[in-house]
């Protein structure tokens, strides 16, 4: 019998280790290559010695492998891509591989950082190569990952780690081994707060996207639209509570009230109460802070319970994730967010559907929030790299500190990219309001970058 | 019927304590050979887990109370000590034990009512205890809230527990802690606390008639439990320096707790060292080489793993360990 | 004081979340009432039910309405196939290597859902349960009621069986004394694999019935898993009509207190609530001890 | 003053009344016996004396403490101790960790706690079995081992619950004659027994109880030839001789 078992488990395990290898070379530079046996890289404070051990150690490698292949420079990935998060953090992996692969080979058509020619130029057109690893969204394991990352897989910066709690503690690793994170999509206030030297985050953060929701309201409301009245409900973790905080803020300054804040737990059965809640508050926007899980419970549930505020103004994350529209099909309309992106932006900067077109092509979806900020990270990096010509770390964050790159050459709606000095924030950033029309998020303010009209108010349950 | 022997650790056996040594000698000598900070931060956590790991054997392993709310006592701990730092800027060593004190109190306040309940309604009580410290500590915004807290980065220093240049010293203070906790459970098997939580775990009934307080010593084992929990806790705060509700209040995390020492072999005294040396390596491992991918494929591997052992070895990898010995002598 | 719409609206869904988490519940009761095992994989059959439909759904068009039989059938070779392969081995171990066995399987399945199905969020858009009914002003989700009335039918079903039947008999001398059982010529192996199966199949009705308004994901079970525990004690370990009772109190409890109270709190109070009755009734609501 | 003194103690559970008003005594120094058919109530009122049931009414008096309702430790602690009619070896403990476990209710030391149970293993003849693991011993010896544990708390007074039932002839024989050798100690010892020709010759007086109530006492010769006490319980199998 025991036997048995053992055959079965083991015959399912092999099955399922052959799917997975056979997947692997379909995506360039996969990532799971074996841990190349540590190069005897047995320093104690590797910061310092990367810049030389660059020189030799990688091409040592390569050689081994491909013998008169460029040099290489690695770049770590910090994502989640199991657990709750993993769909995002899968579909980043895919944004990162389109970037280098943009970054890798010649593409003198886009109009982007480092696609013109192939690979690092400055650096005898070196190819970016990234080792991704999965933080499963423990704050431990992303330092703990990205603490491996520098030290083992000798990464020259690291792209992390979408969840706010879990960047705090990657970047934290790699502030103290000198390590250059960038990050590309965390949009918790405090983060660039800390007096980091090593943190740069190019994706506007929460407070900018409250002010902004606060001002497309205040603008509705000068135009002649009635809007006094607003609620939050957010989950309470980081992500919810830092937001509902400045919206919080935002509406006594723009002179709104807030008739309600209503916390959940993330990741909760039911959420009747908490509409109920809102029913009773009555308020003339809802503003919900939600992963996508809770997002998909809650558009459900108001229609359900027949309930339709005014408008439903969304921060984000949750409602505009690649795969909400498209999994609560019909239920999704009408709900305005908060966004970093849109596919129709294309009509003011073809730029995003060129790079949208290729993406959709490997991948066989479209752009969206994370994956363009991802997209956009990668390129802002390697661009640094190739300005400061090494692959010293020092050398790196300087050209970092000196990134300027113009709004036409981004594929997001930013001025451009360009950072603080003493925060490592991205000053340029800015986002725009979206609404879900026929399953697309279409852009909607700022006006004039609109390509659909606004609907307002949010049409009843029944009257659709 | 053979006549099975108890093994009484007073024997003497030469190759014991030369094996004992050995190990010893390894892992003092680990972090001058390895330089590395991801293998040392794969140990310092083993080091740890298997601190963990041995204080709910204290109360799951010896005394036979089962309980999946242990990350009730590792947070209140880490939030202890983190808070103590952050207020009234008191040394962590101190926070430590504090932090493991402040633990002792919540376990004889969960330990009160749940001990009155048997088997498995005893655990589903000591998940729903901790789940409710969770979520107050997730609500509570004078400790951070769901944001959770970033400690402050002091100047690298014994005294202030934080060391940045290099790793090191947090090896070996979770060397150091692990090898009081050994220190105190080998005690506890040898004397008459130890004889008593095996007697309840056994019967408890006939533990009763025989003049044994049980629910006493049932709190008695929680209380030394949870107190290394929270020092554990403690440490984590320092080695991470950032802790928030969801990761040292987390369900999972209990589960991680119970399931070291039950791999490793429940109510032994090395189960629990074994069992976070095989267990935390495999996860992360089966994580680094296969999680990249993505496909979960080392959730896939981790879990087959884990209900392999379980299948062949219920009393855990021990008995493997014991029986190969009996097996040569 | 809300108005009394408002109010009988929050009892209403409480009581239509209730059922739902009775039925998660009902076959984690009939797995430990016949065998003394928590399976704290039971999320994940939940889990694996959803996907039976959704993938129904989504690659034949089959309503999960119909895909509910299927769901039922394939959870029940599941539960089968866990007694034979896991939990056999196991059934003389203590318990912490019973649970060990069960969080083993619950960490495989997740891995194997995501890596089969990929970590995306999935939903059945537009089944045939859709839309709203307005009784009496108030609303009621078609599927939530038609999850209710199912969630009532199985419990009776199962209960009817356990109690009335010559195997539910059979089930309950197991339950009761396997060796005595044993000498009556049962044979006990049968009636462990049965009860899994039953206890896995009524998940395959909550599952299939949850799915019509209910996001699917590889870990969707631990949403309902920790509420279905409680439940099952709360209603007493073994109890079908306990876990019935439970898991309408639970429903009840949960949203009127985080209607009247917080949402962020409602989860406290369920397990306040627990604890206070298994302290005064330390067997649970309808357990026997 | 007797050691112990039962006063109209009732208990029941539901409709079904257990014990009612049963008065039993036991001096220091003797053995006494307690029997009864099936369902006699003797175990129940074992457990209500030993603080394992709460009696309903009633009054247990032991060593001039009320010890009615105390807790099954606290009187162990107080010099009353028993033994389980189903064997309760601690089952994963060698015999030696068995005793010892019960000799720290005198001491907090190992090396003590070992020493006596040592002694008392030699006493009680399983010294050469001290390193089993309890749960691989034949009945006989699980029974003597849990006298022996009994014995190490230095009780004043045993209360064995069947401790012969299913022994063979030789092993009642050498557990009589153990009894005896605690007797001469001057340990008090009430002996609950189903099958009578053990308790019988050693017992000084027998109490019986019948259906909860007690029907009889006396001195063994007496109770023989007691007519309810045949009829409810003897049948023809134990009449007096002659």
């Amino acid at each position: 019998m025991k036997r048995k078992i053992v055959l079965l488990l083991l015959t399912l395990l092999a099955a399922l280790l052959v799917a997975c290898v056979q997947e692997e070379p379909e995506e360039p530079a996969a990532p799971a290559e074996e841990p190349t046996e540590a190069p005897e890289v047995d320093e104690e404070e590797p910061a310092e010695e990367e810049g030389e051990a660059e020189e030799e150690a990688p091409a040592e490698e390569e050689t081994e492998t491909e013998g008169e292949a460029p040099e290489t420079v690695r770049i770590g990935v910090v994502y989640p891509l199991t657990g709750a998060l993993a769909a995002t953090g899968v579909a980043s992996q895919d944004a990162f591989l389109l970037a280098a692969e943009i970054v890798n080979n010649e593409y003198p058509d886009l109009n982007l950082p480092m696609a013109a020619e192939a690979g690092i130029t400055c650096l005898d057109n070196a190819q970016v190569e990234l080792v991704f690893a999965d933080h499963q969204m423990s704050p431990e394991i992303g330092a703990s990952e990205t603490e491996r990352l520098i030290t083992e897989e000798n990464v020259v910066a690291i792209l992390g780690a979408y969840a706010s709690a879990v960047s705090n503690t990657a970047s934290q690793a790699a502030e103290r081994l000198g390590i250059p994170f960038v990050n590309a999509q965390s949009t918790s206030p405090a983060l660039h707060q800390r007096g980091f030297q090593w943190y740069f985050r190019t994706t506007p953060h929460d407070a900018i996207f409250s002010e902004l929701m606060f001002q497309f309201l205040a603008d509705l409301r000068d135009q002649g639209t009635e809007i006094n009245t607003v609620a939050t409900i957010y989950e309470n973790t980081l992500f919810g509570s830092d937001s509902s905080e400045t919206q919080n803020q935002f509406a006594e300054q723009y002179g709104f009230e807030v008739v309600a804040n209503i916390a959940y737990p993330s990741g909760t059965a039911d959420m009747t109460s908490e509409v109920q809640q809102l029913i009773a508050a009555d308020p003339d926007v809802v503003l919900p802070t939600s992963y996508v899980a809770d997002a998909i419970l809650m558009m459900r549930t108001f229609e359900a319970q027949n309930y339709s505020p005014e408008a439903i103004l969304a921060q984000g994350v949750g409602f505009t994730e690649g795969s909400f529209l498209e999994t609560v099909g019909a239920t999704g309309n009408y709900i305005i967010s908060r966004e970093v992106f849109a596919l129709d932006l294309q009509e003011n900067k073809p730029i995003i559907g060129e790079v949208n077109t290729m993406f959709s092509e490997m991948y066989d979806r479209d752009l969206e929030g994370a994956t363009a900020r991802s997209f956009t990270a990668l390129l802002v990096l390697a661009d640094a790299i190739n300005r400061a010509c090494s692959t010293e770390p020092e050398a790196i964050r300087q050209a970092l500190l000196e990134t300027d790159i113009p709004s036409e050459q981004i594929i997001m709606p930013w001025e451009g990219v360009r950072f603080d000095p003493e925060t490592g924030q991205n000053v340029l950033g800015t986002g725009i309001m979206v609404q879900a029309l026929d399953g697309q998020y279409q852009t909607v303010w700022p006006f004039e970058l609109a390509t659909q009209e606004l609907v307002w108010p949010y049409p009843a349950w029944d009257e659709r | 019927m053979e006549e099975t022997i108890v093994t009484e650790q007073a024997r003497p056996f030469p190759i014991k304590t030369l094996i004992l040594l050995l190990l010893a000698a390894a892992l003092l000598a680990f972090p001058l050979v390895v330089s590395l900070p991801f293998p040392r931060r794969l140990m310092i956590l083993i080091l740890l887990y298997a601190m963990l790991g041995q204080a709910w054997n204290i109360l799951g392993g010896f005394a036979g109370q089962v309980s999946l709310g242990h990350a009730a006592f590792f947070g209140v701990g880490a939030y202890t000590s983190t808070m103590l730092l952050m207020q009234l800027g008191l040394t962590p060593w101190l926070g430590m034990i504090a932090g493991g004190l402040v633990a002792v109190a919540l376990s004889q306040l969960i330990g009160y009512p749940s001990f009155r309940l048997k088997g498995h309604y005893f655990v589903i009580a000591t998940i729903v205890l901790a789940e409710i410290v969770h979520i107050m500590f997730t609500n509570w915004d004078y400790v951070g809230g769901a944001v959770g807290l970033t400690l402050p980065l002091l100047p690298e220093s014994l005294i202030n527990l934080q060391f940045h240049s290099g790793n090191a010293p947090y090896y070996y203070i979770s060397l150091a802690l692990l090898a009081i906790v050994m220190g105190v459970t080998y005690l506890i098997t040898k004397t008459k606390p130890g004889y008593y939580f095996r007697s309840i775990k056994d019967d408890p009934e006939a533990a009763r008639s025989l003049g044994i307080s049980i629910t006493r010593y049932k709190m008695f084992a929680m209380a030394v439990s949870a107190f290394f929990t929270g020092v554990g806790g403690a440490f984590y705060a320092q080695f991470v320096l950032y802790i928030d509700p969801n990761s040292v209040f987390s369900f999972m995390l209990s589960v991680l707790i119970m399931l070291i020492p039950v791999l490793g072999g429940i109510g032994t005294l090395w189960g629990p060292v074994l069992g976070a040396f095989i267990l935390i390596p495999l996860s992360e491992f089966t994580r680094i080489y296969l999680g990249g991918v993505g496909g979960a494929l080392d959730l896939v591997v981790y879990g087959a793993l884990i209900m392999l052992v379980a299948i062949f070895e219920p009393r855990g990898i021990w008995a493997l360990v014991e029986r190969f010995f009996g097996g040569r002598k | 004081m809300p108005d009394l719409a408002i109010l009988s609206q929050v009892i209403l869904s409480g009581i239509f979340i209730g059922f739902i988490y009775a039925l998660v519940s009902v076959g984690l009761t009939v797995i430990y009432g016949v065998m003394d095992i928590v399976n704290f994989a039971h999320g994940e059959f939940l889990m694996l039910s959803m996907y039976v439909v959704f993938w129904l759904y989504a690659l034949f068009r089959i309503d999960p309405i119909f895909g509910l039989p299927v769901s039922v059938l394939v959870l029940f070779v599941v539960g089968v196939l866990t007694h034979k392969l896991i939990v056999r081995p196991v059934l003389d171990a203590p318990m912490s290597a019973q649970i060990f066995v069960t969080c083993g399987l619950l960490v495989y399945l997740q891995g194997v859902a995501q890596f089969l199905w990929s970590p995306s969020y999935r939903l059945i858009q537009e089944p045939l349960l859709s839309g709203r009914l307005q009784v009496a002003g108030l609303n009621v989700s078609l599927a939530q009621g038609v999850a209710a009335i199912g969630a009532l039918l199985t419990t009776a079903f199962v209960y009817w069986f356990i109690e009335k039947t010559e195997t539910g008999r059979a089930l309950q001398a197991v339950a009761e004394d396997r060796q005595a059982a044993s000498l009556m010529g049962i044979n006990s192996d049968r009636m462990f694999a049965l009860a899994w199966g039953i206890g896995a199949a009524c998940v395959g009705v909550a599952g299939a019935l949850l799915a019509n308004y209910y996001y699917i994901f590889p870990t969707v079970g631990t949403v309902f898993a920790l509420i279905a525990f409680v439940a099952v004690a709360l209603g007493g370990f073994g109890s079908v009509p306990g876990a019935l009772v439970a898991g309408i109190i639970i429903g009840l409890v949960e949203v009127l207190s985080g209607f009247f109270i917080a949402p962020a709190y409602k989860e406290v109070t369920v397990f306040a609530l627990y604890l206070v009755v298994v302290l005064v009734r330390p067997q649970g609501l309808l357990g026997e001890w | 003053m007797s050691l112990l003194e039962i006063k109209n103690l009732t208990k029941s559970f539901g409709g079904l009344t257990a014990n009612q008003k049963v008065n039993i005594a036991v001096e220091e120094g003797e053995i006494v016996g307690l029997i009864g058919p099936n369902g006699a109530g003797k175990t129940t009122l074992f457990n209500c004396v030993t603080g394992h049931y709460r009696p309903d009414s009633g009054q247990v008096i032991f060593d001039g403490h009320d010890i009615t309702g105390w807790s099954p430790e606290r009187i162990c602690k107080a010099g009353l101790v028993r033994t389980f009619q189903i064997v309760k070896p601690f089952m994963s403990m060698s015999v030696l960790e068995n005793v010892m476990t019960a000799g720290f209710l005198h001491t907090n030391s190992t090396a003590v706690a070992k020493k006596n149970a040592s002694e008392l293993l030699e006493f009680t003849g399983l010294a050469d079995k001290r390193r089993m693991v309890a749960g691989n011993l034949t009945v006989a010896d699980k029974k003597r081992l849990e006298l022996t544990r009994a014995l190490a708390t230095k009780p004043k007074m045993l209360m064995f619950d069947e401790v012969m039932a299913g022994l063979t002839a030789t092993e009642t024989n050498d557990a009589i004659d153990l009894i005896l050798a605690l007797h001469r100690q001057g340990i008090t010892i009430l002996l609950v027994e189903h099958v009578m020709e053990v308790v019988m010759p050693i017992s000084k007086r027998v109490n019986v109880l019948d259906y909860g109530v007690k029907i009889a006492e006396g001195e063994p010769a007496q109770i023989a030839r007691n007519e309810r006490v045949i009829k409810a319980y003897l049948g023809e199998k134990y009449r007096a001789p002659g």
